[in-house]
């Protein structure tokens, strides 16, 4: 079983009544302008963000918890992994801090303590502790409208998809995070274009398969040339003795 | 030998610098230091000294294979400096690893939690690896100078053949996979710099740059110490990397062919000529010198060639590793000085630790040496000064320590406190009036602070009217925000405006010419005064009139605002003589009042907060 | 003004005060290790520590030997020192900026006490100038700066107590201040490189005075060689 | 300490030539210092050059270092310098003297004097100051005692010591002391006062049969016998001087019982080298173990004699094996530990008139020997008397130095340098000065006689002598012993 999160952006009315309770529930510091910061809201103590689009459209903004994730592919140490339930959740006591994740992340979400002694990387965990005492996440429970919901993903992509059956003229005929990069499990359905939020859109590969092959082939370019080095050794081994042979028979 | 000591003066002092920025980088966090940002978090720290240091590092399995494996044995000269650039540079990039990551002590994690799927888990294996073959590779050298470790060094010499074998092994693998590290970002990488045959791409390039990096070291060290260079063997190495670079090239254009982004080399954007820029100093250029056998065998030549190679090959791994991505991005991405200055100081130090092996082991076939290293040479009185400092060793101790620490000194004063003062502005919970009247005033945080009967001078003040004098500019609908609120930095002027709150409050960038005269610098000397939209900031009879975006300090504010009267008080009041002396308010006494101590959860501080949960301007790629 | 104040206070005060802690730990290390080759080169190597020590401990509280010789004179001496140590050590206003900008801070002195001391150490400082200035032996081994150390130690006393006791002066507060901080960063950047340096080397120098007679086992051959004097006559 | 200002008839007495300025006119001193001439131009740079030589070879680097960094100019010195009390010439304030150094190092020898050179071109070091050291040097009796006084601990003592080696280096030295050290390191006779071997046999033979005479039993001097515990070297001015310190060092050993013995190849205990180079001093030291270990000897004795006990107690160990060099062991130090032990019996009360002991700075001022002598003393006197002050602050009997080496500068030493000595002699009302140094005997003897003050030098085993008794002799003949 997979679980998601589906936001309606016809829905939010942008109240960041989410954005107060994520704060809460993770018992985060207040926010201030800083130079690192993205212009997007979200920051090393805001995991979740609302942005406004013109013409009073909100659109909820947090780490997509993708199906493939990049950072967790990326990781050297596995700090960042996949829980049972989808979540891609973050181990402070793994992460050197080398920030590939950041690096490697389609959606730019990660969030770095660029002011701290003791930095880490930071992002939304999809609440997993509250997940497994059997809560929903805090945003979702605040939403006031329903605008974002929590369930299983394939029931809401299913969600998605009939919502814009039903009203085809008011949605996108598009739920996002089906296929991007391979799905995610934080979908949106809308009335606008959500493309914006990634780096490149129509991306629909998991990136995680871009490194396999390199990595894959690891053991054989090792083994190879270690093989190469040694034949060519043997050969030029070889040959200069067939010359100082020679060498010596012409003297 | 004067050219020697001004190069080791230059590298103690950039070592130095390095040094204060280093400690201040650990005191205080990559966001002073850096101008790393959320969407830059790799920059000069990981482009040059990572990317750049390892392929700098490549001359130890280049040569050491054509040695080796090859059996070339005229190169024999270039073995032991190319292990050493290797060893050293591969110390380097571990060194600037330790100043980059954010966790650095938890770097051996990589050792017990695996995740081998990670292109940067297989470098930083390899890097470990590959170091300590290198220190065992050149660990004969010092070796050979003392008799006692003599089994050692049999032993190690040994087993030299299967160290060189697995050295160039794991080169091969790390090489590589520096280049597959950008293999997950195709959404961010230009096309022009991003295919699939990136790691193999790296590869070759490593080789040839391994090759002229031997070539240009033994160039420079010739230069400094004056001894002939090895020209013959270097015209050979140029001879080779030209057919290496040649392939690179080949190899380079009909990928991009294949892929069809040929045609983007054309298109005249500045990733284009940056691209043209990368490949003519990279590969064209030297590949048609080193053609060309009256240049190869030229000292400028091989000088020009070889640095050619050198630099191209840092700004292609510069170039991969995020300078190429601005233009997804959209940040625009400039080392600060702090940066630099590490990574120059890294250089630096092991520079002096490449001088100190070479004039005390036998790296090269000469080993250079000072004159005076001879104890009964009579000693050189110095043209200018006529001074002798004494033998080489004290000499150079005397200077170089000199010119360290003033160099750490300067370091120290450069480094921006404003930063450090307003990056994390102090955790504000406002001081409530106790009793009803009084009011403990702790601006630094410390426990000690200013007890002030607030009720008294209310009353004194003649009633209400002249909250004013001492409220002079209160956030909107507050009258108690804390002097602090604006006044952060204890000592330094702080910056009260937050120009990307009031941007974004105002609507993002269509919003500027509401503050910005048009046709105007936009600086904060042309922005209009705070007081033409905020009136009630600055009511008639305070005491402190505000005109720019910057307050005075904390201290300097407070000062200012209780010492003109109580001068005047205790000038004109009999009864209180000591109003005047910094010991009447700042009497050293740390009242333990309960509802002062620890700290309140978020919840019950949330409607003081000025956060921002709405965010207007979206991210709709690089401003315009 | 205020510009200059910030200015002396930030970066100059950082660099003057690096400069100060570093090039003292330099002089001090140089030293140290000097001590270190020299003992090493030494023939012998035994060395009276226990006495050593002693006479270390007799200077550094000179309390035995002042009243020898010119007991005012060494009395005044002692007295600016407790002086110029202790107050701008343990001054609440200072101890106040260390806990601002280093986080701690540690026992500071009573108001009245770093009064008293100021007014003892200006007085103190006038009286070794003037000490010097008026003992005719003192004179002759004087150097031009041996005069201006003492004024230059009290400048920031007298302008400290002034900032301390704004009445004194209130309508030049911050030109005061200025002057204060400043001659102070003079202080520091002059401290390692001057005689003031005795501050930390003073407790080397007995042990620098007896390992100063320990030579190394051989000499004679080595500046023969050096000097070309090689067999020639003695 | 007080004294009474030289006066001017007394000034032109002390520094008056006695013999005609031979090279230098502005020499105070009057004495040839010069061994080589050299053209004066030259000296800076060959001065600077064997500067730089001896920083680079010898130990003295550091210490210089500290001490011009330390230097404050406080004049504490000033009060316990003998020569400056009795001139009033602020040149002879240690203080002073030890700048003329310091300043040529600080200028030629320091990253300061770099960049002062460099910016500004001058303190070079030039004749004129080479001239005033060579004067102000020999001035000092490098007693020490301002050592005591100084809060940075500068060891001006040390500096003259240098300052002094390195005019030795460039052909500046007292003509007195190089002409002795020739003939004991290159002359035929081996010894500083060209005492032939014959003729010292017979000297000691001579002695042998005078004490059987006085003390009417065997008292020999054994020369050369190897494996002895003791090898003896005395100031070698002793054998024509002071034959009654010897006589009493035989009796001492007659007494005892220990194997001891002169050696014939070497018997020199002075060490000039101690006063005008490290060189010399080197030489002499390993001349004295040589002999020592041709003899098989354990340890080495050193006669009655200051500077000769601390350059082989201090020097030994440094130029001959550190650790494992021999022992060295003072007379004085020998002769209280048998007594201590009852191997030596001394008759209490032997010694009626008063006696005051002079502490040879060589031997006090590190706290070396200082009870030994006193105990020794109050243990045959009668009436024992200290000076003050005295024993690790005592004050030089100002021939210190090698300075009383120096013929020529007799009216000096006796009227500037021993001029506190003598304030402090006179106060004490003694008749015998004990003075254990042979430097300081013949100091003290020209003082008291200049100074015309009615007392008597005598070196403490010239009194034990006096005052041993015999409980088995080592002949038969027993025979009362003759009182004082």
């Amino acid at each position: 079983m997979s679980i998601a999160i589906l936001t309606d952006v016809t829905k939010c009315i942008g109240c960041a009544e989410c954005v107060v309770a994520c704060k809460q529930v993770h018992g985060l510091d207040k926010d201030l302008p800083r130079v690192w910061q993205k212009n997007d809201g979200l920051s090393a103590c805001s995991w979740t963000s609302v942005i406004q689009r013109p013409g009073n459209h909100y659109i909820r903004k947090q780490c997509r918890h993708c199906l493939e994730p990049a950072c967790a592919a990326s990781c050297p140490v596995g700090a960042l992994h996949t829980t049972k339930s989808g979540a891609v959740i973050y181990d402070d006591q793994k992460c050197l801090g080398c920030r590939y994740c950041m690096t490697a992340c389609p959606y730019g979400i990660p969030r770095y303590d660029w002011d701290r002694r003791v930095p880490y990387v930071r992002k939304c965990i999809l609440c997993f502790e509250r997940l497994e005492r059997g809560l929903q996440p805090a945003c979702t429970t605040a939403c006031p409208t329903g605008a974002t919901i929590f369930g299983e993903r394939a029931e809401l992509i299913a969600e998605g998809h009939r919502r814009i059956k039903a009203e085809p003229e008011k949605y996108l005929n598009r739920v996002w995070g089906e296929h991007e990069v391979g799905g995610t499990s934080v979908l949106y359905v809308s009335d606008i274009d959500l493309d914006f939020m990634a780096y490149k859109p129509g991306l629909d590969i998991a990136l995680p398969t871009t490194t396999k092959k390199a990595m894959e082939s690891v053991p054989p370019a090792f083994l190879g040339m270690g093989a190469t080095m040694l034949g060519l050794n043997w050969i030029i081994k070889r040959r200069q003795k067939l010359q100082g042979q020679s060498e010596d028979k012409e003297d | 030998m004067n050219r020697v000591h001004v190069t080791k003066t230059i590298l103690w002092m950039l070592t130095g610098l390095a040094l204060a920025v280093a400690l201040t980088r650990f005191a205080f966090g990559l966001g002073v230091t850096t101008n790393l940002t959320d969407t830059t978090p790799w920059g000069l720290w990981i482009g040059f000294d990572v990317m750049a240091g390892v392929a700098l590092g490549a001359g130890g399995f280049v040569i050491t294979a054509i040695f080796y494996i090859l059996r070339q044995e005229k190169f024999h000269p270039l073995v032991r400096p190319a292990v050493l650039t290797a060893l050293l540079g591969y110390i380097a990039v571990i060194l600037s690893l330790l100043v980059d990551l954010g966790l650095p002590w938890n770097i051996w994690h990589m050792m017990i939690y695996w995740n081998p799927h990670s292109p940067l888990f297989e470098v930083g294996w390899c890097v470990m690896l590959y170091t300590t073959v290198l220190l065992l590779e050149f660990s004969p050298v010092p070796l050979a100078e003392t008799s006692r470790w003599a089994n050692i060094r049999r032993v190690l010499m040994k087993f030299r053949f299967p160290l060189v074998l697995l050295g160039i092994m794991l080169s091969t693998l790390h090489q590589s996979s520096l280049g597959s590290l950008f293999l997950i970002t195709p959404f961010k990488s230009y096309p022009l710099w991003y295919t699939p045959l990136l790691p193999i791409l790296f590869f070759i390039s490593a080789i040839a740059l391994g090759l002229m990096m031997v070539s240009f070291e033994s160039l420079c060290t010739s230069w400094l110490y004056r001894r002939p260079a090895e020209n013959n063997l270097v015209a050979r190495l140029g001879s080779a990397a030209r057919w290496v670079l040649g392939f690179y090239l080949l190899v380079r254009l009909l990928d991009l062919k294949i892929s069809g982004n040929l045609a983007l080399i054309f298109s005249g954007n500045w990733e284009s000529w940056l691209f043209i820029a990368e490949l003519l100093i990279m590969a064209i250029i030297p590949i048609i010198l080193f053609s060309i056998p009256r240049v190869r065998h030229s000292a400028t030549g091989q000088w020009i060639g070889s640095f050619l190679v050198v630099a191209g090959t840092i700004l292609n791994r510069v170039n991969v590793g995020g300078l190429t991505m601005v233009g997804t991005t959209g940040e625009y991405y400039f080392p600060s000085w702090m940066e630099v200055s590490i990574s120059a100081g890294i250089v630096a130090a092991l520079a002096l630790v490449f001088l100190f092996a070479i004039e005390k082991f036998q790296i090269w076939e000469t080993r250079p040496r000072e004159p005076e290293s001879d104890p009964h040479v009579q000693p050189a009185f110095s043209r200018g000064g006529q001074t002798w400092l004494g033998s080489p060793s004290v000499a150079g101790r005397t200077r170089y320590s000199l010119a360290f620490i003033i160099a750490v000194a300067i370091g120290f004063a450069l480094i921006p406190a404003h930063k450090i003062d307003s990056s994390g502005v102090v955790d504000i919970v406002a001081a409530r009036a106790l009793g009803g009247d009084t009011l403990f005033v702790d601006g630094n945080r410390d426990g000690f602070g200013v007890a002030f009967p607030h009720a008294a001078h209310i009353k004194a003040g003649k009633g209400k009217e002249s909250c004013v004098g001492c409220h002079h500019m209160n956030l909107p609908l507050d009258r108690q925000s804390g002097c602090y609120s604006c006044h952060r930095g204890m000592y330094l002027t702080a910056d009260a405006f937050g120009h990307d709150w009031h941007a974004s409050a105002a609507g993002g960038n269509v919003a500027c010419v509401d503050c910005h005269t048009r046709g105007e610098d936009r600086t904060a000397a042309t922005a209009r005064p705070c007081a033409d939209c905020h009136k009630d900031l600055m009511p008639e009879g305070a005491a402190i009139k505000v005109n720019t975006y910057t307050v005075p300090s904390y201290a300097d504010a407070m000062h200012d605002l209780c010492i003109p009267c109580h001068r005047q008080a205790a000038a004109t009041n009999s009864d209180h003589p000591d109003l005047y002396r910094c010991p009447t308010c700042h009497n050293g006494k740390s009242p333990d009042w309960p509802t002062l101590a620890g700290r309140q959860p978020w919840k019950r501080r949330l409607n003081n907060h000025n956060i921002l949960p709405v965010v207007s301007a979206g991210i709709e790629g690089p401003t315009p | 003004m205020k510009i200059l104040l910030e200015f002396a206070r930030g970066p100059l005060f950082r660099l003057t005060f690096a400069v100060m802690v570093l090039g003292l730990a330099r002089i001090l290390i140089l030293d140290i290790w000097g001590m270190i080759e020299a003992y090493r080169r030494a023939g012998d190597k035994n060395i009276p520590w226990k006495l050593t020590m002693i006479r270390t401990v007799e200077w550094l509280f000179p309390v035995k030997r002042v009243m020898h010789h010119r007991p005012l004179y060494s009395l005044t001496g002692i007295l600016f020192h407790i002086g110029l140590l202790t107050v701008p050590l343990f001054l609440f206003a200072h101890v106040q900026l260390w806990r601002s900008g280093i986080g701690f801070g540690w026992f500071t002195l009573p108001r009245l006490w770093a009064d008293i001391l100021t007014i003892m150490t200006i007085v103190m400082g006038a009286g070794l100038f003037f000490g010097r200035l008026g003992h005719s032996k003192s004179r002759v081994i004087s150097r031009k700066q041996d005069y201006l150390w003492p004024l230059l130690l009290i400048i920031p006393f007298v302008t400290g107590f002034i900032c301390a006791n704004l009445g004194v002066a209130p309508k030049f507060y911050h030109l005061v201040l200025l002057t204060h901080i400043l001659s102070a960063e003079l202080i520091f950047v002059l401290l390692p490189f001057t005689k003031i340096a005795h501050c930390v080397l003073m407790p080397l120098s007995q042990i620098v005075m007896t390992l100063a007679w320990k030579f190394p086992a051989k000499v004679d051959e080595d500046i023969c060689v050096t000097l070309n004097k090689k067999g020639a006559p003695v | 300490m007080k004294l009474t200002p030289l006066t001017a008839e007394e000034k032109n007495r002390a520094f008056a030539p006695t013999k005609k300025p031979e090279v230098i006119e502005k020499q105070r001193l009057a004495v040839r210092y010069h061994i080589e001439d050299f053209p004066v131009d030259d000296r800076p740079r060959r001065f600077l050059n064997a500067f730089a030589a001896i920083l680079r070879h010898s130990n003295y680097r550091f210490a210089l270092d500290h001490f011009v960094r330390i230097s404050a100019k406080c004049s504490r010195c000033a009060t316990s310098c003998q020569v400056y009390l009795a001139t009033g010439d602020p040149e002879d304030i240690p203080c002073k003297r030890s700048e003329l150094l310091l300043s040529v190092y600080r200028r030629h020898f320091t990253l300061g004097g770099s960049v002062r050179g460099r910016l500004f071109d001058r303190g070079h070091l030039t004749d004129a100051m080479i001239q005033k050291m060579a004067d102000s040097f020999w001035n000092c009796t490098a007693c020490r005692r301002c050592t005591m006084e100084c809060p940075s601990g500068i060891d001006h003592a040390l500096i003259t010591h240098l300052g002094r080696y390195i005019l030795s280096e460039i052909g500046i030295a007292p003509r007195a002391l190089v002409i002795s050290t020739r003939e004991q390191l290159e002359g035929a006779t081996g010894n500083t006062s060209a005492i032939p071997l014959p003729a010292l046999v017979d000297t000691l033979e001579f002695l042998e049969e005078d004490m059987k005479e006085e003390k009417g039993i065997d008292i020999l001097f054994p020369r050369d016998v190897e494996n002895a515990d003791w090898v003896f070297f005395p100031a070698v001015s002793d054998f024509l001087m002071e034959a009654e310190t010897l006589m009493g060092v035989a009796a001492v050993f007659a007494a005892t019982g220990d194997s001891w013995t002169i050696g014939t190849g070497y018997f020199d205990g002075i060490n000039y080298g101690l006063f005008y180079s490290d060189r010399i001093l080197e030489r002499v030291v390993k001349k004295v173990d040589a002999e020592t270990r041709r003899l098989k000897g354990k340890n080495v004795l050193i006669g009655e004699c200051g500077h000769a006990s601390r350059s082989a107690k201090y020097f030994l160990p440094t130029h001959c094996g550190g650790d494992k060099a021999l022992p060295v062991v003072n007379i004085m130090e020998y002769t209280h530990q048998a007594w201590k032990e009852g191997r030596l019996k001394l008759k209490a009360n032997t010694i009626k008139r008063r006696v005051t002991y002079h502490d040879p700075c060589n031997i006090a001022r590190q706290r070396w020997i200082t009870e030994q002598p006193r105990e020794l003393l109050k243990a045959i006197c009668v009436d024992f008397v200290e000076m003050t002050p005295n024993r690790d602050e005592n004050i030089c009997c100002g021939g210190g130095g090698g300075t009383v080496s120096i013929d020529e500068i007799r009216p000096y030493r006796t009227a500037v340098g021993g001029r506190a000595k003598a304030e402090q002699i006179r106060a004490t009302g003694a008749k015998y000065v004990v003075a254990p140094c042979a430097n300081c005997k013949k100091q003290l003897k020209e003082l008291l006689e200049d100074q015309k003050i009615d007392c008597e030098v005598i070196g403490l085993h010239d009194l034990l002598y006096r005052a041993i008794e015999f409980d088995a002799p080592p002949t038969s003949a027993e025979e009362p012993q003759k009182e004082e």
